[in-house]
């Protein structure tokens, strides 16, 4: 994460952290206009953050069924605004609030008593943006337990996840006293950080769960259970893509570099590259290019260049790219078929193991370091330090709260409830009111006429 | 009085409409129905599983007419829906005991 | 073609405000690069609060029937077509363009004849934020009017509202030499000037309307009429939460203000806050978390962070977040059983009743002269003052434009059209053709399958 | 187009072309600044351009059949794919690197070699916002195309168009070195260049493919086949509106110039004189003002302007919206009933036709050297000279590309294909696989319950 | 035993439910018809070209009844669902040989 | 000539072609519906209005079968569709008089 400190002041004044409202008599400066740039960019990188929710949500609906489509919308709602109070609250303290042996930070809680320290930018800019970011390693999780987790399990999780398990990592990777920033672990926009600590939670969240009734038969044969939306879906992903334009060039933290632009351009062509790939692999194996593989091949690549985005070339960006958006199609299937996880988005392969790819090829393909730019072993041994130890946090800590969650409250709804569809159970209403749907979840087949054959 | 229901491919509903007009019919209902029968279904594929669907969306015509009409009828359907390929249908015949119109409160044949 | 901002002059040639194409030799300084920031925020934040247009075009559709879609979309885009040209030719100038008593202003008609004016930022930017605003107002209305309005009386409601209704108000609050600027009311955003405005505006709209067949039984039951596309609804909010993002920090008017960061952070706090409260209401009265209110509640609670989202701090945002969420439920319940005034998407309770509540909370929040903070009742005072001015003046005018339209044109479609839907009697066509849809609107049912029951 | 050159060192530092990560202990200085704000302000319009292939994707499938939104999706996707990749390797270079006679650029694919250009912004992000220009004229392309082309005629068609068509036509007017720049031909942002090369290539497109089964009766009797989300073409319209304050203002490369200001003024205001023009023609030919070709309106209106945004006045602006709305409606007719060229989107009508009158206006209505303004007839004839060119490159090299990949590939999915939907038959899926559709395409008729009659 | 079905404009079915639990019946299936008759269409227009649909939606009533029933049950509908405009709907009735409750395996009259 | 109508909870539709396939009987036509019976219906709330939902999705299939297979038929699908809790669904028999195969013309039980 770079940062930059140009200001010679900071005077917290109601959030002023300079030359603003209060001291407008004395007109810009070089300085105060450069900070104003920063803070500026870095709102607006995290509207467009924020925007990454409406993405999330509808890529989650799109692909679930409509019976479950109001429970997904609350859930992302949920995640959002509980995600903000919270890390509001706790988490930006436990990630940025000083430190305690590179492992956690220990003040700023409600972002109290942290005058003295500078982000470069406003402190409310530097926690707007890191808040949007947190909840994005939340609403993760929400996409791989659709549609069998109950409503309260899924709000508990959320807490556990912004308040304490995501926190903590961003404290190791970004804050500079980290334990693995001290490392030189080079994860620029958060493919571990985010993407990993989502994607493992996710997992784990899954695998507790089970898999929704119908999604394997009697004798193990894979089912498909359709999406019921994928016009959704793809506005979702599109929504998705354009944020990423926040989040890997909004991590600069800064508009007054050029790396903004180099990024911008990285994420555009590994999100590209991805969508090419995928779909390749899709249309090699079935004959047909498949929509919504491609759609993750495209999250795929964004979720693969965003360790290396400002550390890579464009054609490195293309390479990355091109083979997250190939592991995507097989690590679905891998999931699927192999492990029988139950994930209905993809969002274990899209932010797990992509995630994972792409925080190693930072070692590959760093201009500045990477093994095949002639930079050695070193860096990709960070890489895959940091990669194992945020897999492990969020796997073992993901576990425990999972499990206590489940003891307190139970996990899954009852069979019934998601035969039926969560929007009636959780919530009391549904999401098409007027629209005449195929019949609703039943054992086996999801719709009448559905009768799903393994390959 | 007899109740034609002939499930049909969808899309010929329009030629059928004016064939029947010849005959003074003018009163049916429609609905959607899925079928299956001797034809096969198609593959689809969704997140690398393939799946196969075996019911078909098909058309349901109900017609209720006066006894004398049944051949006309039935010819009107069969020339209109007839492709030669599997899956053009079928038409089933079954006994009416009576019709009311709701408007008029009129009964039988009158009432269709 | 390229002029940059080099000076300190304001030079009125064809657009160009400030220094033009003739000076660009000179080279960019720190105030015109001051100014330059300043427009490029206002601007941006200002395509935020277009995107709003599209938040509401889905919230209004998504919470009503299929059958009145097309007519929800043609209203919504209408409200910004026109409401731009309004506001170019006449509201503008109302609302800017110098002062008549604190009333009204009186020049700047087509945005000619300003050339004194100078309003920090190019006056095309400053009317294009002002002009989108303008709309924004407008449109509130076109939700609580929905699925029973004829099409041509709202036009020509929007038509008033744009070019005099709103733009005094205005005029009021935001003209320095406006009679309530004048008392020292603090409306920073607009819970009052746009939000107030809007609600009570609907509030009359809808009241004398009435109420949309089959929404109160014969014995006066009340029945719910769902909506019918809720993923659709949820995306338009957040939409609208996104918007907001440009709403509330781009109404500084400056992006060289460290005030932009804590506004977008005070604004983030209040919608997550109004989401929970909203929520823990609907959870208690039901007994499940109800979608529909607590999207309500997230809007809410931007609504009552509007006023005061410069002048509070984030807790008192969660506050005042929190207290618009709680509230919003309980004032859908009391205009739908008490009043019997229906509103199909809850503007009136989202826009007037937390707009209310929001710009009295300055008083009691305010950081420097809230009750709560010492500053004594001195603004609190003021503020009620600036409320019921609004209020009553959007009560009135209001209604006289809407008995007036409904005297040259009438008020109402057709019982007939209006179960038919007025899709097909407004506009002649169907927004779902290939869809399957449950029976169209029937007195008394909407669906085949429904039976309220009074609670 | 416009490039300054502000900047003394061009430092080819991975990116780092202007006082960024490198050269941080330096500290900004004016100059930099001004280049910061200019690089924010041309990613931020880069991010708005790119929405608009959201905006595109939800059009097209809102306005074509639900059989067929997967394959509109896929496409969509592609062509924002593919065409940056190409774009990247080649369009870019033929674009803007160097020239040889006037008629295209020689170097800088993959963007080597290019040190010594200098495009006023980091050389990335100048590539970026020209990227996601060089998509959205493909994807025009693909409705007017939609529900009968075969997906890898599609796919091929954009790589010719995005890799040649298109950066040739670019080269030729936005490179300072271009023979249509050197005659003083003004298309600001694209009237011609993105949307006249779009537009004639869909007239291409649609022409060689014939129109979708049953579009025309035995008899020649025209009939509507209705699309299938008006809600989701309603929500891309805004979307497309939205972008396009990123397309025009953006098209300064300058964040640091007032005419962005100005230039958002007439994108908005035209683009509301273009909706208001059109609702006004349906509702006169009609009786009801018709919503499918109003929101056509207001893209009219947007590519009406998009060749004079920066050169008109409001005023001019209105007119210009206003007259595209106009003719939009009047086109469209044209097409469907007098050629017989099936555009299920009206693509041909919006950019093509739109396009055409908006470049020729610039002559009319350029405040400074248009006709009615006393500039006399030069300029028009220059306008007149740059709109048949690339009317006649885009109809002959898109009539060449056409007929060689229909050769190659075959241009039309098989009559069954068609009728079943290309959502089974290219993609193997379902859009909507929880809701009951009306019966699936069917010649002469789209639904069980439609019976079309000329007018 | 008989089977009444009745084709109704949507929106009357909440009526005729209570009408007929008088009777004590409370078994009935409802599905989303479109009918034609002698009721007129409308006419749509879409981009600028109109077409008329023929086919309105309609609601169709299925009750399977005891004989004795049959007055009382066409009673209740025609009486529900008469507007005397054109479109009102109309009942059908004939004759079932038997029913069967899954659930207990009942047979005949004792299974409605 | 047979009709069978069953209705029955939406999901035990693979089983019960299954089941049928033992006999032959591939031919079937299958419609969606909403019925009401002993069944409860479920209560709904929209925006702090709470209402209760008494028709209930059901699936309707229909199978013309020749009279010997009455009891197979009845059989297979009372075996598959029964819970043993309200709601399991209905069975209904009635007489057919003819069928037509519209591809080729053949009528009577070769036609099915
Ligand atoms: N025995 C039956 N009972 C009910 N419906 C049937 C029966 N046989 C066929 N059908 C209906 O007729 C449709 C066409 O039948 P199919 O056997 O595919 O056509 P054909 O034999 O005429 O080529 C089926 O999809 C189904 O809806
Ligand atoms: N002969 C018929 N067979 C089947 N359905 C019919 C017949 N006649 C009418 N219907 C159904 O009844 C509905 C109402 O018929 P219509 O003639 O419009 O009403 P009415 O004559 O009672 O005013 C039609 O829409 C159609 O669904
Ligand atoms: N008399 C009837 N006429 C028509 N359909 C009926 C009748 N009785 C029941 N049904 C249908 O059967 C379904 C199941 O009936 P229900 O009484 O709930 O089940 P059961 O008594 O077998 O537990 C109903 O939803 C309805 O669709």
């Amino acid at each position: 994460m770079i940062k930059r400190f140009t200001m010679l002041l900071l005077l917290l004044v109601l959030g002023a952290l300079f030359p603003g409202s209060a001291l407008a008599d004395d007109g810009p400066t070089v300085e105060s206009n450069a900070v104003a740039i920063d803070t500026v960019w870095v709102l607006i990188c995290a509207y467009l953050v924020f925007l990454m929710h409406a993405g999330f949500s509808l890529v989650e609906a799109g692909f679930t069924r409509a019976k479950n489509t109001v429970n997904i919308m609350m859930k992302n709602l949920l995640t959002i605004s509980l995600g903000m109070i919270l890390f509001f609250v706790i988490g930006f303290a436990l990630a940025f609030g000083g430190d305690a042996n590179g492992f956690i930070g220990i003040k700023g809680f409600a972002l109290s008593d942290i005058a003295d320290l500078d982000f470069g930018i406003p402190t409310y800019g530097f926690w707007f943006f890191q808040a949007v970011f947190c909840a994005t390693a939340a609403t993760i999780v929400s996409g791989a337990v659709a549609e069998r987790i109950k409503f309260i399990a899924y709000v508990l999780f959320t807490v556990v996840i912004t308040a304490f398990i995501y926190p903590v990592v961003v404290h190791w990777v970004w804050n500079g006293d980290g334990w693995l920033a001290q490392k030189g672990f080079i994860d620029f926009a958060g493919s571990t950080v985010v993407h990993g600590v989502g994607g493992w939670s996710a997992l784990v969240g899954a695998w507790l769960l089970g898999a929704r009734i119908g999604k394997y038969g009697k004798n193990g044969e894979i089912r498909a259970i359709p999406g019921h939306n994928i016009a959704l879906g793809t506005l979702g992903t599109l929504l998705l893509w354009l944020g990423w334009f926040g989040f890997n060039p909004g991590s600069t933290l800064s508009g007054t570099t050029a790396d903004i632009a180099l990024i911008a351009t990285t994420t555009m062509l590994a999100a590209s590259a991805g969508t090419v790939g995928a779909m390749i692999v899709t249309w090699m194996r079935h004959g047909k290019p498949d929509l919504a593989l491609t759609l993750n091949g495209a999250l795929g690549g964004l979720v693969g260049i965003t360790a290396g985005c400002a550390a890579v070339s464009p054609i490195g960006a293309i390479v990355i790219g091109l083979i997250s958006g190939i592991i995507l199609p097989l690590s679905v299937a891998f999931f699927d078929r192999v492990l029988k996880i139950d994930d209905p988005v993809g969002a274990i392969s899209v932010h797990g193991v992509c995630g994972l790819f792409g925080t190693l090829a930072v070692g590959l393909f760093a201009v500045d370091g990477g093994l095949f730019y002639g930079g050695g072993v070193a860096q990709l041994a960070v890489q895959a330090t940091g990669v194992v130890a945020v897999l492990a946090w969020s796997l073992v800590l993901g576990f425990v709260a999972f499990k206590v969650i489940g003891l307190i409250v139970g996990l899954r709804v009852s069979p019934e409830e998601e035969m039926e569809g969560l929007d009636i159970g959780e919530h009391g209403m549904e999401a098409y009111g007027d629209f005449m749907l195929r019949s609703s979840g039943v054992p086996g087949l999801m719709g009448i006429n559905r009768e799903q054959v393994t390959i | 009085m007899l109740k034609i229901e002939a499930i049909i491919r969808p899309g010929v509903l329009e030629d059928i409409k004016e064939g029947l007009a010849k005959f003074g019919i003018h009163g049916m209902t429609v609905s959607q129905v899925m079928g299956c029968g001797l034809q096969k279904g198609r593959t689809e594929v969704y997140r690398g599983t393939e799946y196969s669907i075996n019911l078909l969306p098909k058309v349901k015509i109900e017609i209720i007419i006066a006894d004398k009409h049944l051949d006309g009828v039935t010819d009107v359907v069969t020339k209109v829906a007839r492709t030669g390929e599997i899956g053009d249908g079928k038409i089933f015949v079954s006994r009416m005991e009576d019709a009311i119109r709701i408007r008029t409160g009129e009964k039988g044949e009158s009432a269709l």
